[in-house]
């Protein structure tokens, strides 16, 4: 039993990861209808940040609560730019072109982002800063749930329940909702949809620094393509949940983190990717558009 | 003149990249020296370098948009490159041309330009062949390389385990990524055509996982080496003579699929796909068989990457699952899509860019990557239908103009 | 009729390749080109440019001597980036390029794609880092050499170790799917099948670049492995060694030479503290090592990389027998190898037939207050 | 208060507007009416700013709005009800209406055009917390006029309010429109292809044919009118 749950919060530690990225994909498909495969990146970028500051303020001796948030601050206020910057240069211009250009132009946004990071920092792994102390309180489960995993678990939950207020609540919120439904409509009313996808790309970023934030604090390492595999993932759990649904992607996520946590566990990890990959394929057959994705009703 | 507006925004986007790049560019830190080096110098080159290329991209745009204007009033003007292709005037003796030379490649260059030209010429026929999938009947598959794997370790396995030649099993490795796409085909092609894309993507990383860790029937990650090259009527021959045959026998397959490839997009068939990537349910309604006409596609596709599977795995003799991860797949897609979908000669031409210019990028050194991923995304941008933008689109407005009644197809 | 065309042209182009590399090979009278090939860009970079910095101080001692029979020598630099279908290019333009010899590759995949191509061309390749044992096992490769020793020798020498010096009586053989690591810990698992003192409670591969690996630490941990036995590099067993501290999971850790890295120390930090790993012997103590290891620090100002004294040695031996054979024939340098004996950071080392250095071992460290110690 | 002069405008290569010119007062009612296909969506389309116009000018209160950006002319007071619609079918009712209201901030107006809308439809306001893509065809289209209403528009363009409508909820949706142009002041630029009850409200009307306005006289005139009756009318 034990061993249960030991996998259990190991597949839902993943699973919160995958969602914090896969909610970036799934709100941007949602509204632009393009996979980006630059976000994988915005998170490496997001984690590189994080990393770059808390290193710098641990150099120069501030206490460890502030550079935990200054460090997220920074990680989430980078992240945005660049996803902001991206979609003004790579994929604003291809608004009207073929379905396939401005996916293209993400492939080579992720290959630019990648060799910038590598270039302009190292191609070696870094040690990343312990931002995340072992609580004493923690200690007789550590061997289960270790803090770092509850402070993901939790750090997630918060963030969630943030996004759906923001989604559900704010202007802004609406507006999204509003412009990934009708465009044109939304045009209409008098929403300017340029500034609307600019601010998805800008919110997405931001969950994806904090996921960066976060897991390269866990596993206390990074390099440049740590956004490649992750991103991946991300993207295979928003398409299992359905892909442009919110609540799909993290349930998406978490259906993903467990099945490769309980495969690696039961089975063997040999074949985690494979276990992965099979339930998504599956999943699809029976269900095309994913697990609460809607059935779509094709215009003609 | 250039107006001042422009200017002062040039200079805000200069300050912009600044900041944006400011944590990755200056700030660098040792964390076990636990210091801190900050190199401003770097802010200086991006600020400066984006004020520059900011201005000179207005200038660019401001020139385009003039010379657009002034076409709009004159008919509009096709690009050099499709008209040559139009006219058959043209086009044989430059086809001829081209043969010609292809013939005389190794004659001409040595054997590591040969080398690198049966590359080049290897990533046209897959090029080709994800065409077919990609930009002529439109199902957007991201786990093309796949097959090509299947077709190599076809090569490898049946050599390794059962002694069989080149010529035998280059048909047979075709024809079993062929029979991979059906079977793969079956289930998800009615899935729409994002989830068909991650299906795929996952389906080509399932192979390559699968040979990485079954170690009895692939030996796994270490591959299979000493693979033979194709022998020439038991001859043997120099490594030299290897390559330069290898790249007969892929100039020849060149020009076969040019030829299958444009047979079959005047074909029936090929009309069936165009129409069902414009419409679907228009497509079901007309009597096409929707399932059928794509898992031709996509199998016909999966044939020409099993069939340059085997010439891969011949020329390089060894095979490991390395060479066949998803990065490949986006290459081969990139090709599709940068040389024009539907379009064949866009395809070679995209081919022979994306995989001639690494390699002449090697004077980069480490930029090369970076250069490839910005050329990838400027490409897009300025030209988003590809080098050659699909050349059907126009008999849709047939005889609206003067240039565009030409078209006789 | 067509086929009758096709093998005149083919004579004809393969005479023509001949006749244009003629000139080449002409003209390379004057030097010994020395090629150097290896990943120098992508992630594994780090692995492949302390090579080309080896041989480039080596080669300038030389020349400073005036070159080997009064031939100055020349640096061929070709990258690879540890792929297979790059490297056959990479081999394809040293060869080409009329190369004589060629310290490399890098990695064993690449290296098992060129050699074909260099056996062909009669060129002797000499790695400082590929440890396949198939390479020198098999046969297939009578041009081909290494400083270092092989996968298996490195593998018993974990093994030994488990077994004999920790006791370890339950193993976990994790590995990273990778290449090298798979190799290696197949043979740490036949080996241990093999000495009948201890059993194999785990054997699986785990997922570079995977976001936690907490999963298969856990599944460690309910399998009540004494021991862990890691074929891969360092990050994923940094990732590993720590997630195991996170989960209070105290048993010992021991890798290979992937992970004998000082990378691993820095980044793994205080959880690297007590990990065993396998390298290559010790050579503090030979002067010709810490001359290499001066040399390199007063030319590029830091520390060398991984396998730097083993490219040096690789590459002293390869121009002393381009020396001693008075030739850059394949025969005459191969016979060198074998017979000579020559001086070098990894110490006084000659070849056997198979092409394996004779006195080239591995030893066990451990990592201790931050460093690396021989586990005497 | 909005005049068009000599308006071309295309979707690509195909022209669909010829030098149209058409001019509406404040507090009227006009009505364009033509065939199918004819380019009275597009005419609607390119006043909002969507089709972008190729030449000519649109003027709205003495200003050339052709090249103004769509979120602009709404809060400039030009609010449409497009064809089919477009209610958002996952936000709900008053989600929508928020919408409507989306670049006004003063939390008052809004409340009271909340309950005027109610007013107009209560059913509106039984229907509150319900999904937009819930709603009856009938419902969906009151639910659209409320929430163009809600941007507090000057003038209201209107798209086939009656398409696919039973004809007493027809009738009902035509007598709003009146509603709204006597109580609320609101001039009204009313597309229709059911000309008869179109014209039964408007003040003045125009015909486009093939993308040229061929008639333009007093609504009165035009019911009379005998090329009309035969074309749009059925008589």
């Amino acid at each position: 039993m034990d061993y249960f749950i030991e996998l259990l919060f190991a597949g839902l530690t993943r699973g919160s990861i995958y969602a914090l990225i896969a909610l970036g994909y799934t709100m941007v498909y949602g509204i632009i209808g393009l996979i980006n495969f630059a976000h994988g990146e915005i998170y490496m970028i997001g984690a590189f940040t994080s990393f770059i500051v808390a290193t710098v303020l641990s150099i120069y001796g501030f206490p460890l609560l502030a550079i935990v948030i200054i460090a997220a601050v920074a990680a989430a206020v980078w992240s945005s730019a660049y996803g902001f910057t991206v979609e003004k240069l790579a994929y604003r211009p291809l608004r009207k072109a073929p379905r396939l250009a401005p996916l293209i132009s993400a492939i080579g946004m992720s290959i630019f982002l990648q060799n910038y990071v590598l270039l302009a920092q190292t191609s070696d792994f870094l040690p990343f800063p312990e931002l995340i102390p072992e609580f004493a309180f923690m200690e007789p489960v550590a061997h289960i749930v270790g803090s770092s995993d509850m402070v993901i678990l939790v750090t997630t939950a918060i963030v969630m329940i943030a996004l759906t207020c923001l989604i559900k609540f704010t202007k802004i919120g609406k507006a999204m909702r509003a412009t990934a439904q009708d465009k044109t409509m939304a045009v209409l009313v008098g929403v300017n949809v340029d500034r609307v996808i600019s601010a998805t790309f800008i919110i997405g970023s931001a969950l994806a620094a904090i996921g960066g934030l976060l897991i390269a604090s866990h596993i206390g390492q990074i390099n440049f393509y740590i956004g490649f595999l992750a991103g991946i993932k991300a993207f295979t759990a928003a398409v299992l949940g359905g892909i442009g649904s919110i609540p799909g992607a993290v349930l998406g996520s978490l259906v993903l983190g467990l099945t490769e946590s309980f495969a690696t566990g039961y089975i063997s990890s040999d074949y985690e990717d494979v276990f992965a990959f099979s339930l998504l394929v599956l999943i699809l057959i029976f269900k095309p558009s994913g697990l609460l994705g809607k059935t779509e009703t094709k215009k003609v | 003149m250039f107006p001042v507006k422009e200017l002062k925004r040039s200079a805000l986007t200069s300050l912009w990249f600044a900041f944006l790049t400011f944590p990755i560019m200056v700030v660098k830190v040792d964390p076990i020296e636990r210091v801190v080096s900050w190199r401003w110098d770097n802010m200086f080159f991006i600020a400066f370098g984006s004020f520059v290329f900011s201005i000179l991209a207005k200038v660019f745009i401001i020139q385009k948009e003039r010379r657009a204007s002034k076409k709009k009033q004159k008919t509009i003007s096709e690009p050099l490159v499709q008209r040559i292709v139009r006219e058959p005037r043209f086009l044989y003796p430059l086809a001829l041309a081209c043969f010609i030379f292809g013939i005389s490649f190794p004659f001409l260059f040595s054997t590591y330009q040969t080398n690198i030209m049966t590359t080049a010429l290897m990533y046209v026929v897959l090029g080709l062949g994800l065409n077919i999938v990609v930009g002529v009947a439109g199902l957007l598959d991201l786990g093309y390389v796949a097959f090509y794997a299947v077709g190599a370790y076809s090569y490898a396995l049946l050599n390794y385990n059962f002694d069989m030649g080149f010529w035998t099993v280059l048909p047979i490795g075709g024809l079993l990524a062929a029979l991979l796409g059906i079977i793969l085909g079956f289930p998800v092609l009615r899935l729409r055509g994002d989830y068909l894309a991650i299906v795929t993507l996952g389906f080509g990383e399932i192979i390559r996982l699968v040979l990485e860790n079954w170690n009895d029937f692939s030996q796994g990650p270490s591959g299979i080496a000493n693979i033979p090259r194709p022998s020439f009527f038991g001859m043997d021959m120099t490594f030299a003579g290897g390559i330069t045959y290898i790249y007969y026998i892929i100039l020849v397959l060149v020009v076969l699929t040019i030829f299958v490839v444009n047979r079959l997009q005047n074909s029936r068939l090929g009309r069936a796909w165009l129409a069902l990537r414009e419409d679907e349910i228009a497509c079901e309604a007309m009597g096409i068989d929707k399932t059928k006409t794509k898992l031709i596609a996509f199998s016909l596709g999966a044939f020409w990457a099993g069939f340059v599977g085997v010439i891969f795995a011949a020329k390089t003799t060894f095979v490991n699952p390395a060479s066949f991860t998803f990065l490949e797949s986006a290459i081969i897609l990139s090709i599709v899509v940068l040389g024009g979908m539907g379009s064949i000669i866009g395809v070679v031409i995209g081919a022979l860019i994306l995989i001639l210019l690494p390699e002449y990028l090697r004077a980069l050194s480490e930029y090369r990557m970076l250069a490839f991923g910005a050329i990838l995304v400027v490409m897009m941008v300025f030209k988003p239908g590809g080098i050659i933008s699909n050349v059907r689109r126009n008999y849709k407005f047939k005889g609206l103009s003067v240039v565009e009644g030409k078209n006789n197809e | 009729m067509q086929s009758g065309l096709k093998k005149k042209l083919l004579v004809a182009a393969v005479s023509l390749g001949f006749a244009m590399a003629a000139p080449v090979a002409g003209m390379a009278a004057d030097t010994i080109k020395l090629g150097v090939a290896g990943a120098q860009s992508g992630d594994l970079a780090s692995y492949g440019l302390p090579t080309v910095k080896a041989a480039e101080l080596v080669v300038a001692m030389y020349n400073a001597k005036g070159g080997i029979n009064g031939k100055m020598i020349e640096l061929l630099i070709e990258d690879d980036v540890c792929k297979p279908e790059v490297a056959t290019n990479t081999a394809t333009k040293l060869v080409t390029d009329g190369v004589h010899v060629v310290l490399g590759h890098i990695c064993s995949g690449a290296t098992k794609a060129a050699l074909p191509i260099y056996k062909e061309a009669g060129v002797v390749v000499m790695s400082p880092s590929a440890t396949n044992p198939d390479l020198t096992q098999s046969g297939d490769y009578p041009n081909f050499f290494r400083t270092i020793a092989s996968d298996d020798a490195q593998a018993q020498t974990e093994v030994d170790f488990a077994i004999n010096v920790i006791g370890a009586k339950k193993i976990a053989v994790i590995h990273d799917k990778g290449d090298y690591g798979k190799g290696l810990a197949e043979f740490a698992k036949k080996f241990i099948q093999e000495s009948g003192k201890a059993e194999v409670v785990l054997f699986e591969g785990v997922t570079p670049g995977a976001v936690d690996y907490t999963a298969i630490v856990q599944k460690i941990k309910r399998k009540g492995a004494d021991a862990v036995i890691f074929g891969g590099y360092h990050p994923e067993a940094s990732k590993i060694v720590s997630m195991m501290k996170k989960k209070r999971l105290k048993i010992t850790f021991i890798s290979d030479d992937g992970v004998k890295d000082d990378t691993f120390i820095k980044v793994a930090g205080k959880n690297a503290e007590g990990v065993y790993a396998s390298g290559p012997n010790d050579n503090s103590a030979n002067p010709l090592s810490t001359a290499a290891i001066d040399a390199h620090k007063k030319e590029y100002n830091e520390d060398p990389g991984a396998f730097f004294e083993n490219a040096y040695s690789a590459a002293l031996a390869l121009l002393n027998a381009i020396e001693k054979a008075g030739s850059t024939d394949m025969a005459d340098i191969v016979k060198a190898l074998q017979t000579e004996t020559v001086a070098t950071p990894v110490g006084n080392i000659h070849f056997d037939t198979r092409g394996d250095a004779v006195g080239v071992g591995f030893a066990m460290y451990v990592v201790k207050d931050g460093a690396y110690v021989e586990v005497k | 208060m909005l005049e068009l002069r000599n308006v071309n405008a295309a979707y690509g290569n195909i022209q669909v507007l010829h030098n149209i010119d058409l001019e509406i007062h404040k507090g009227e009612i006009i009505t364009l009416i033509g065939a199918n296909g004819a380019g009275k969506s597009t005419t609607l389309m390119a006043i909002s700013g969507i089709v972008p116009v190729r030449s000519g000018k649109i003027l709205f209160e003495g200003k050339n709005i052709s090249k103004v950006s769509p979120e602009k002319l709404v809060s400039m007071g030009i609010s449409q009800v497009p064809e089919g619609r477009h209610i958002f079918p996952e936000l709900t009712v008053m989600e929508n209406l928020d919408m409507g209201a989306f670049l006004r901030n003063d939390a008052k107006g809004i409340k009271d055009d909340l309950d005027y809308v109610f007013s107009l439809f209560p059913i509106l306001a039984d229907r509150k917390s319900q999904d937009g893509g819930t709603l009856s065809g009938g419902e969906q289209q009151m639910l659209a006029m409320s929430r163009a209403l809600m941007a507090r528009p000057k003038l209201m363009l209107l798209d086939e309010p009656s398409m696919g409508l039973a004809p007493l909820i027809i009738k009902q949706i035509f007598e709003i429109v009146k509603r709204i142009n006597k109580e609320h002041n609101t001039t009204i630029f009313l597309v229709e292809q059911n000309a008869n009850q179109a014209l039964h409200v408007a003040d003045r009307g125009y015909v486009i044919e093939n993308g040229v306005i061929t008639i333009s006289d007093s609504a009165e005139n035009l019911l009379k009118n005998q090329d009309i009756q035969k074309a749009y009318l059925g008589i």
